[in-house]
């Protein structure tokens, strides 16, 4: 065995090296510099490409942004200033469009009076998504809502909203705030009768329509309770039917009578004044919460090992994802009333609304769908051999796994629905990028301004979109950490 | 249908009326979102007559290709958007025309510089035009009869033609002459443009309701006659009070309703026409207001003068 | 290996079988497809017993015991769960998958929950017990695996054998009459075997119907009072552990042992 | 009862949805039929074959206010093909440019292209649209600064392409020897020389998959690859230029006359505008797919590939594109149909598409919407499913085995 | 564990060491950003040694070995292969590595290639041989590695052990006179790291020159000539397996070896 060891010289170390500091040109700036900007000839060329870029942004838009002007009643006064102040050839940007305008690119034609109740309306939904969006993290929540509240509150106080509803909003505000602290899962009743309030504040009326609207399902629930004990399957048809009936049936008298005897209304405000932002927003929320149920009642379904319900549900999902967006408004605005009982005819914004929803819902089933695959055969034995039957290991087991895997891509498919807001265009509502500019354009103090509301519009577009995106990537790594 | 669309606006207690997105002087919103414009005064009048209220109307901005889908479907009871009154359009499409409120035809606009001075000089020129209308059928027709050739740049909307004329994406802006000289009107420098003396189509505007509600037809035909006959015998917003109390006319008395109950032929009250007059005054009052020659838009009577005054407009007896 | 895993003496006191019948199967046939995977199983189980299925991989073992509990449909025959008949009528599915619990090979534990939310999920939802109620009992079984302290934890955080014993406390929660294992150490380091195998000594102990596939002989020998040899979707032979193991009768058997003891 | 039984309940359900569905199928269709004859009118494709009587800008096949509306659907089809063409190829080209750029080792170059793909995704497509087309309209010279002595423009590309507020004009191919068409009946014709071109550079392409088989064969028997990329090359060019001596084929430089460029094709702007924003747009998508593509394969892989002593360049060839290229393909084609679904958006700038034609001035002039709008809406539906079935077709081919 | 592993009887009849230099590395440092990784390494590795190196984790192990074949750049020092410097010259570089054969932890064979391409592949674009002897070559070492029956599978559908030792055939099929093992057995189950270890004891067996991470304690006795300590970067040790293991001499190998030996 010896001769195999003939070359090993044993070898102790008794004093340990210290760590020594790197060569010059492996440590700092220079390292840096090296590594990162001039690696190589190929990088070279690169980063000398990318400086000129940017010096070429630089020097073409440089001006134009330094010399903006903010305050002025048109397009012609700004040129005006412009010239005056920096002489002849100077070119500016003249973003006084923007402070004269921004209420019609935000509101649209929402009365003047009322502006504060749309922005209570968004202030009291970051309220009503703290325990869906900002369960995670205490500190996020703390920072989102003490932003929105003061936010909301001082934009309220500047727009004018009477003393009653301030109070009411610091109420719910400083209650969500509360809940929050303790357990945020509380406030999840207000996160789900906020969508009736927020279309209450927003459209206005009377009090009773959404209260009215809720008593269906409670009543739903009770017909379940009672039937339960006979037969899932038939409470849940008895559940279904009776909400409808309700709501078909009585809903609509209750709510006149109601009226009568005691007046909850406020202002109603008319679908044709909503435009911009608000309308985006509108669409845009509206369309993100029930998108996802929808999606997922479809996801599920083409999972599901009933042909029929499989191919249904496929045949739904490809034909939605198979025609652009356009056409579909197009439907909406057309042809919704070629489909419906004759003499029937709904608020476009509404018809609007349901084709975005089932628009995206057919991405997010495929998305979800994702989802579900990527969940381990196991989890659905486990479920099974514990006794949960299909809706309950579905709700409890399977969802929310599947849900977490599919964070990004369903919130993609929120931003892509947000971007096509835009498209409303085409059917006659005033988007805050193309209807609600030509609009503005439409006054001659305004005609020919292009790039200041792009940017304007784009900016608010790119921000919240950004902004989405990023809190997905960061809900993602968390949710992965934390479980891990 | 008889008289369903009547029944439908009184229990909506609104009328839905259709008018352009955005034509200055016929039909624009302004920064509260407040209508107004030519067709507009109309949908007021109209709402006037029918709810008693010239407020009770929600305005459906349409666009050329939405409009007639918007009427035929009944999202609008009535559509006063500047649609022309054609053979096709009355019969295919299934409109009812109820009568002319602005006599037009097409024309051309140019940059002066261009030095062109007739139509006849634009063959090959660039011509924006805005799709679905029937301007892109003239067009068409006009360069073939004059084997001329051209290129069109199909726009979307008018504020697009706009925006395309002025950056001088097109040699010429084409639609209806009012739209023109509207259009014209809002320039920051109307000096350098002009509108070329040729009118190549005969153009009736007018309001347009679905076929099969005959009533609805009758009101919406003689409201608008109403507006006419009262400039004919020059019932004004401001005097019609006393005209009430006071005309021996007996046309004006059957038309203000103070003798004959002619409203209620139409299933009306006595007073609807003096409701669509008092909402923005007659005829002439509302050509005035909106499109005449006093506003930016500075259109003449033209065609649209009383036959009195050698125009066509010739509203049928009150009778 | 198989030595070492079993460490102290076993407690059979408690061990005794009744004549009670557990689970009866008759004639049993199930199909994947055209293939054949179990043949004309018969098999009862006495209240209190404790068997170990043993086979070469492929042999139906594992399918055999999804049977038992409706995760596999069989096909002809009857399987007789404490008087309840396995067929297609979903309250009996019900009632017999409420009281037979199953533990698989890779635990299978719902990642998105708590190990406490794990234990009281089945007893809240199907048993409908008052949330308070099923946490003391889910507390309880954690202390008899021996974790109480993970309770808080997501079962990412523990380690395989702790996750098994969590897996093992979750099917106790719902108070099984009936446990059936599935290969319940096979995905475990050596370390942790032992812990696991300990904990099921314990549930043995304690007089637990038991129905266990394992290739851990020494858990048999100690445990069993019934090995059942399955190859080619049959029951091949079954005997005492004992006889079994020294004494095996047939060839397939034989071969069978001298591989799984051999290395 | 049969929602208790496993085997009865699926089914029951079953047929109790297939009863609603076709419940609300009907019902559809019923009100449908009910609304139709309210408004006096029917459903039929009648209306296709009568004339259309409007222009269009762009006509891929030649098309007069005469024909039929049919035809002018056909033409706003090609005209939809062709933006959604230009625009896959000009996207992935982009896309792979800036995918890759992000991952370079330039600092300052991935970052710029780290905004690029942030601000070209999170604003809306509508935008883009409309700020190129204002771009081209706004910035751009009109035609008539190019006339005179001292032209306030120049055309660029050695006076070949003028870039003006309307429309590009760029040169067209003419021919001294013109061999003539091939009728295809319907006004459609090709012309012989393009026939041949077709033909050299199909046959070329095979020519050099034969010459490519045949250096893998000498590879295999004798370990050296030989080197084939000048017969490739002649292979590819040389019929070609033969083709081009035969035809006399030349450039002909559009020239300013009257209004506008003649002599070359004069692009419009709307289709330039287009062109460009779906290309931007949609390259910030792709970029990202190449890049998290290339990521997907693990820093591993290449580091064996190293070890074995391979190159980089052909690490990338042989160990990395294959196994990226399987994670891109596939979200990459559904940036294919993304486009060209978008493409319908081409109504913001007046680009005569199918939607354009069809679901635009047609459905207009003739009052048909139901039937125009379901026409246009299975033909997207068809093409998409042209391209996702091919999608389909390239991940069962390639995917990876496992066990 | 270690004990079990190493079943037969090694055959070190050809396990002699020549005087020839396989690599000779001297003063070598590394730093990663102003981490110093590194220190001051001296090693001469002869033809036909087999190295075993040793040592907590994130001392440099697997940075040194990735130096030898310049998948990491050292800042300072020299190193030389078969009398080739390794520089930033990329023709150097290439001819170390088509000499040296590297096995890493996790495999990293290709999975869009069979086994069979996957052991070609080099051979056929390094090379420059012919496919026919390339895929002899490659049907020889897969036999070596005693799985020539896989050879039109893909990776994904072999076990660990089986991927680990087409990830050695590969390496050997470019007839490599170096080969390095970055940990080979420790992604593997303990069922799997006999077969691989099997599979490099036969390689030593032929005179192979090694280099080896691994703390499978048992190969390292077996067939090591000589086993290198390392802790922080720096070699602390290094001596024949008998006496390293025996008697170790550093206190910071004492407390290795107690913990790695201990469990
Ligand atoms: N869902 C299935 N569909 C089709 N064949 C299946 C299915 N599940 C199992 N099989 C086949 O049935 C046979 C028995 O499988 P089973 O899992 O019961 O074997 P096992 O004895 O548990 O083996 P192991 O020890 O590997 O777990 C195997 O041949 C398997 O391939
Ligand atoms: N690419 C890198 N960049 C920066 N630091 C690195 C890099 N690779 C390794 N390191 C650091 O260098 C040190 C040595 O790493 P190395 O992988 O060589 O350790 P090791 O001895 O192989 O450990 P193990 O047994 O865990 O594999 C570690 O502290 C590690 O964090
Ligand atoms: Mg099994
Ligand atoms: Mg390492």
């Amino acid at each position: 065995m010896s001769d195999t060891h003939a070359q090993t010289v044993p070898f102790v170390r008794d004093t340990m090296l210290p760590s020594a500091a790197p060569p010059i040109r492996e440590s700092g700036a220079v390292k840096w510099m090296r590594e990162n900007l001039f690696s190589g000839p190929v990088n070279t060329i690169l980063t000398l490409l990318g400086l000129l870029i940017v010096w070429f942004l630089i020097a073409t838009f440089w001006d134009w942004f330094a010399h903006s002007v903010w305050n002025a009643s048109s397009l012609n006064e700004c040129r005006e200033i412009i010239t005056a102040t920096w002489g002849d050839n100077a070119r500016g940007a003249c973003f006084a469009v923007i402070r004269e305008r921004w209420n019609q690119y935000l509101f649209g034609f929402y009365p003047q009076s009322l502006y504060w109740r749309p922005t209570m309306t968004f202030g009291l939904l970051m309220v009503a998504l703290a325990p869906v969006l900002f369960s995670a993290s205490l500190t996020i929540r703390r920072v989102v809502l003490a932003i929105t509240a003061v936010v909301t509150l001082w934009a309220m106080v500047v727009l004018g909203a009477p003393v009653v509803w301030l109070a009411f909003a610091v109420l719910v505000l400083a209650g969500g705030g509360y809940l929050s602290e303790r357990n945020i899962t509380w406030l999840l009743p207000f996160s789900a009768i906020y969508p009736l309030l927020g279309v209450w504040f927003l459209w206005g009326g009377s009090l009773w329509g959404p209260i009215f609207v809720l008593v269906g399902p409670l009543l739903g629930w009770i017909a379940w309770r009672l039937v339960s004990r006979v037969s899932t399957l038939l409470a849940t048809v008895a559940a279904i039917l009776v909400t409808l009936v309700f709501w078909m049936v009585f809903a609509g008298d209750a709510t006149g009578d109601a009226e009568r005897l005691l007046s909850l209304s406020i202002e109603s405000v008319r679908s044709d004044r909503f435009g911009g932002f608000l309308l985006s927003l509108t669409i845009g929320v509206a369309g993100i919460a029930l998108s996802l149920p929808l999606g997922i009642v479809l996801a599920l379904a083409r999972q599901s090992d009933m042909f029929l319900i499989k191919s249904l549900s496929v045949i739904f999902i490809e034909f939605i994802r198979g025609v652009p967006l356009i056409t579909l408004l197009f439907v909406a605005s057309l042809l919704l009333n070629y489909f419906l009982p004759p003499g029937t005819s709904f608020d476009i914004i509404l018809r609007v609304i349901i084709m975005v929803t089932i628009f995206a819902a057919a991405y997010m089933a495929e998305v979800i769908r994702g989802g579900l695959a990527a969940l381990p055969k196991g989890q659905y034995e486990a479920a099974d051999a514990l006794g949960l039957d299909y809706w309950k290991a579905q709700r409890l087991i399977v969802l929310p796994q599947a849900l977490k895997i599919s964070i990004p891509g369903i919130v993609s498919t929120f931003i892509g629905m947000f971007k096509d807001t835009t498209l409303v265009t085409f059917v006659g509502l005033y988007d805050p990028l193309k209807s609600m500019s030509d609009a503005v354009r439409a006054n001659i103090e305004w005609k020919g301004i292009y790039w200041e509301p792009f940017i304007f519009v784009g900016g608010i577009f790119f921000l919240i979109c950004f902004g989405m995106s990023r809190y997905s990537m960061y809900l993602e790594r968390r949710l992965q950490r934390d479980h891990r | 249908q008889e008289g369903a669309t009547l029944a439908q606006v009184m229990e909506r207690d609104e009328l839905n009326c259709g008018v352009n997105t955005g034509l200055v002087g016929f039909a624009a919103p302004d920064a509260n979102g407040n209508w107004t414009g030519f067709d507009v005064a109309y949908c007021r009048a109209l709402a006037a007559a029918v709810l008693g209220d010239p407020e009770k109307v929600s305005f459906v901005p349409t666009t050329g290709q939405t409009r007639f889908t918007a009427l035929s479907s009944g999202e609008v009871d009535v559509l006063a958007r500047n649609s022309t009154w054609t053979y096709s359009r009355d019969t295919d499409l299934a409109l009812d025309f109820v009568g002319v409120n602005y006599y037009d035809g097409q024309g051309f606009m140019v940059n002066r510089e261009l030095g062109v001075t007739s139509a006849k000089e634009l063959d090959g020129a660039t011509i924006c035009i805005q799709t679905g209308t029937t301007t892109e059928l003239n067009l068409a027709d006009y360069f073939r009869a004059n084997q001329m050739d051209y290129t069109p740049v199909n726009i979307d909307s008018n504020a697009e033609g706009e925006q395309q004329y002025m950056a001088g994406a097109c040699d010429a802006y084409t639609t209806d002459a009012s739209g023109l000289a509207a259009t014209r009107a809002a320039f920051a420098d109307p000096e350098s443009h002009i509108i070329l003396p040729e009118i190549i189509s005969k153009e009736p505007l007018g309001p347009a309701v679905r076929h099969g509600d005959n009533n609805w037809g009758d009101i919406a035909r003689w409201t608008l006659n109403a507006l006419i006959a009262a400039e004919e015998y020059g019932v004004t917003s401001r005097n019609i009070e006393e005209l009430v109390r006071s005309s021996t006319n007996p046309e004006v008395q059957r038309l203000l309703g103070t003798t004959d109950e002619l409203g209620a032929m139409m299933g009306l009250d006595a007073e609807w026409a003096r409701r669509a007059i008092l909402a923005n005054g007659n005829y002439g009052e509302i050509f005035a207001a909106n499109i005449g020659e006093q506003t930016p838009i500075g259109l003449a009577r033209g065609l649209n003068a009383q036959w009195t005054q050698g125009g066509l407009l010739y509203a049928q007896p009150f009778r | 290996m198989s030595e070492q895993t079993i460490p102290r003496q076993i407690d059979r006191s408690q061990m005794t079988v009744s004549d009670e019948v557990a689970i009866d199967i008759r004639n049993m046939n199930k199909w994947f497809g055209s293939f054949h995977v179990l043949r004309d199983i018969d098999l009862t189980v006495h209240r209190g017993e404790r068997i170990v299925i043993a086979g070469p991989s492929g042999s139906g073992k594992s399918t055999l015991i999804r049977c038992i509990n409706r995760l596999e449909e069989h096909q002809a025959g009857h399987i007789v769960i404490d008087g309840v008949e396995l067929t297609s009528d979903i309250k009996n599915i019900d009632k017999v998958r409420s009281e037979v619990g199953m533990v698989f090979q890779h635990f299978n534990l719902f990642p998105h929950l708590t190990v406490l939310e794990n234990c009281t999920l089945a007893p809240i939802w199907v048993r409908k017990v008052p949330r308070k109620q099923a946490e003391a009992t889910a507390m309880r079984f954690l202390e008899k695996v021996k974790i109480p302290e993970q309770a808080d934890k997501y079962p990412g955080q523990l380690s395989g054998g702790q996750q098994q014993r969590v897996a093992i406390a979750r099917s106790l929660c719902m108070q099984p009459k009936i446990m059936l294992f599935d290969e319940p150490t096979s995905a475990l380091d050596p370390e942790m075997i032992k812990e696991v195998l300990d904990t099921m000594i314990q549930l043995a102990e304690e007089g637990m119907t038991m129905i266990c596939v394992t290739h851990e002989m020494g858990f048999a020998q100690a445990v069993a009072n019934r090995v059942i040899f399955m190859d080619q979707g049959q029951i091949v032979e079954q005997n005492n552990p004992t006889d079994f193991f020294n004494n095996p009768k047939s060839e397939r058997t034989k071969l069978f042992l001298s591989q799984i003891l051999g290395h | 009862m049969l929602v208790n039984d496993q085997r009865y309940r699926s089914l029951t359900f079953q047929v109790i949805v297939f009863i609603l569905v076709m419940a609300g199928a009907w019902w559809l269709v019923d009100n449908t039929i009910r609304n139709l004859a309210l408004m006096g009118k029917s459903f039929d494709f009648g209306f296709l074959w009568s004339r259309a009587g409007y222009d269009i800008s762009q006509t891929p096949i030649p098309y007069t206010a005469d024909d039929t509306h049919l035809r002018a659907s056909v033409v706003g089809l090609l005209n939809t093909l062709i933006v959604a063409v230009l625009g896959c190829i000009a996207a992935t080209v982009l896309g792979v440019i800036v995918g890759v750029s992000r991952l370079s080792k330039s600092w300052l170059f991935a970052r710029l292209m780290t905004v690029f793909v942030e601000i070209f995704r999170n604003m809306p497509l509508l935008l883009w649209i409309l700020i190129v087309y204002a771009i081209f309209t706004e910035i751009m010279p009109p035609p008539n600064a190019y006339r005179g002595d001292d032209p306030a423009a120049s055309m660029i590309f050695f006076d070949h392409v003028a870039l003006t507020n309307r429309y590009t004009a760029i040169p067209t191919l003419a021919m001294t020897n013109d061999p003539g068409s091939l009728d295809l009946g319907a006004r459609i014709t090709f012309n012989w020389a393009t026939i041949a071109f077709v033909v050299a550079l199909v046959g070329g392409w095979f020519i050099r998959r034969a010459i490519l088989s045949h250096a893998q064969a000498v590879q295999d028997r004798t370990g050296d690859r030989p080197v084939t990329w000048w017969k490739n090359l002649a292979i590819m060019t040389v019929p070609s230029l033969i083709l081009i001596w035969v035809f006399g084929l030349h450039f002909e430089a559009p020239s300013l006359q009257g209004f506008n460029f003649t002599g070359g094709l004069n692009v419009s702007n709307s289709l330039v505008a287009l062109w460009l924003a779906l290309t931007l747009y949609t390259a910030a998508f792709i970029a990202e797919i190449v890049r998290a593509g290339i990521l997907s394969v693990s820093r591993g892989q290449s580091e064996a590939a190293f070890a074995l002593g391979l190159r980089p360049n052909r690490t990338m060839n042989l160990v990395i594109l294959p196994q990226a290229l399987r994670v891109i393909i596939p979200p990459l084609i559904s940036q294919y149909l993304n486009l060209t679904k978008n493409s319908s958006l081409a109504i913001a700038v007046g680009y005569m598409d199918l939607r354009g034609t069809l679901g635009g001035t047609t459905l207009n002039q003739t009052g048909r919407e139901l039937e125009a709008i379901v026409l246009m809406m299975l033909t997207y539906l068809v093409l998409s499913l042209i391209i996702s079935s091919g999608m389909n077709i390239f991940n069962a081919r390639v995917k990876l085995k496992e066990r």
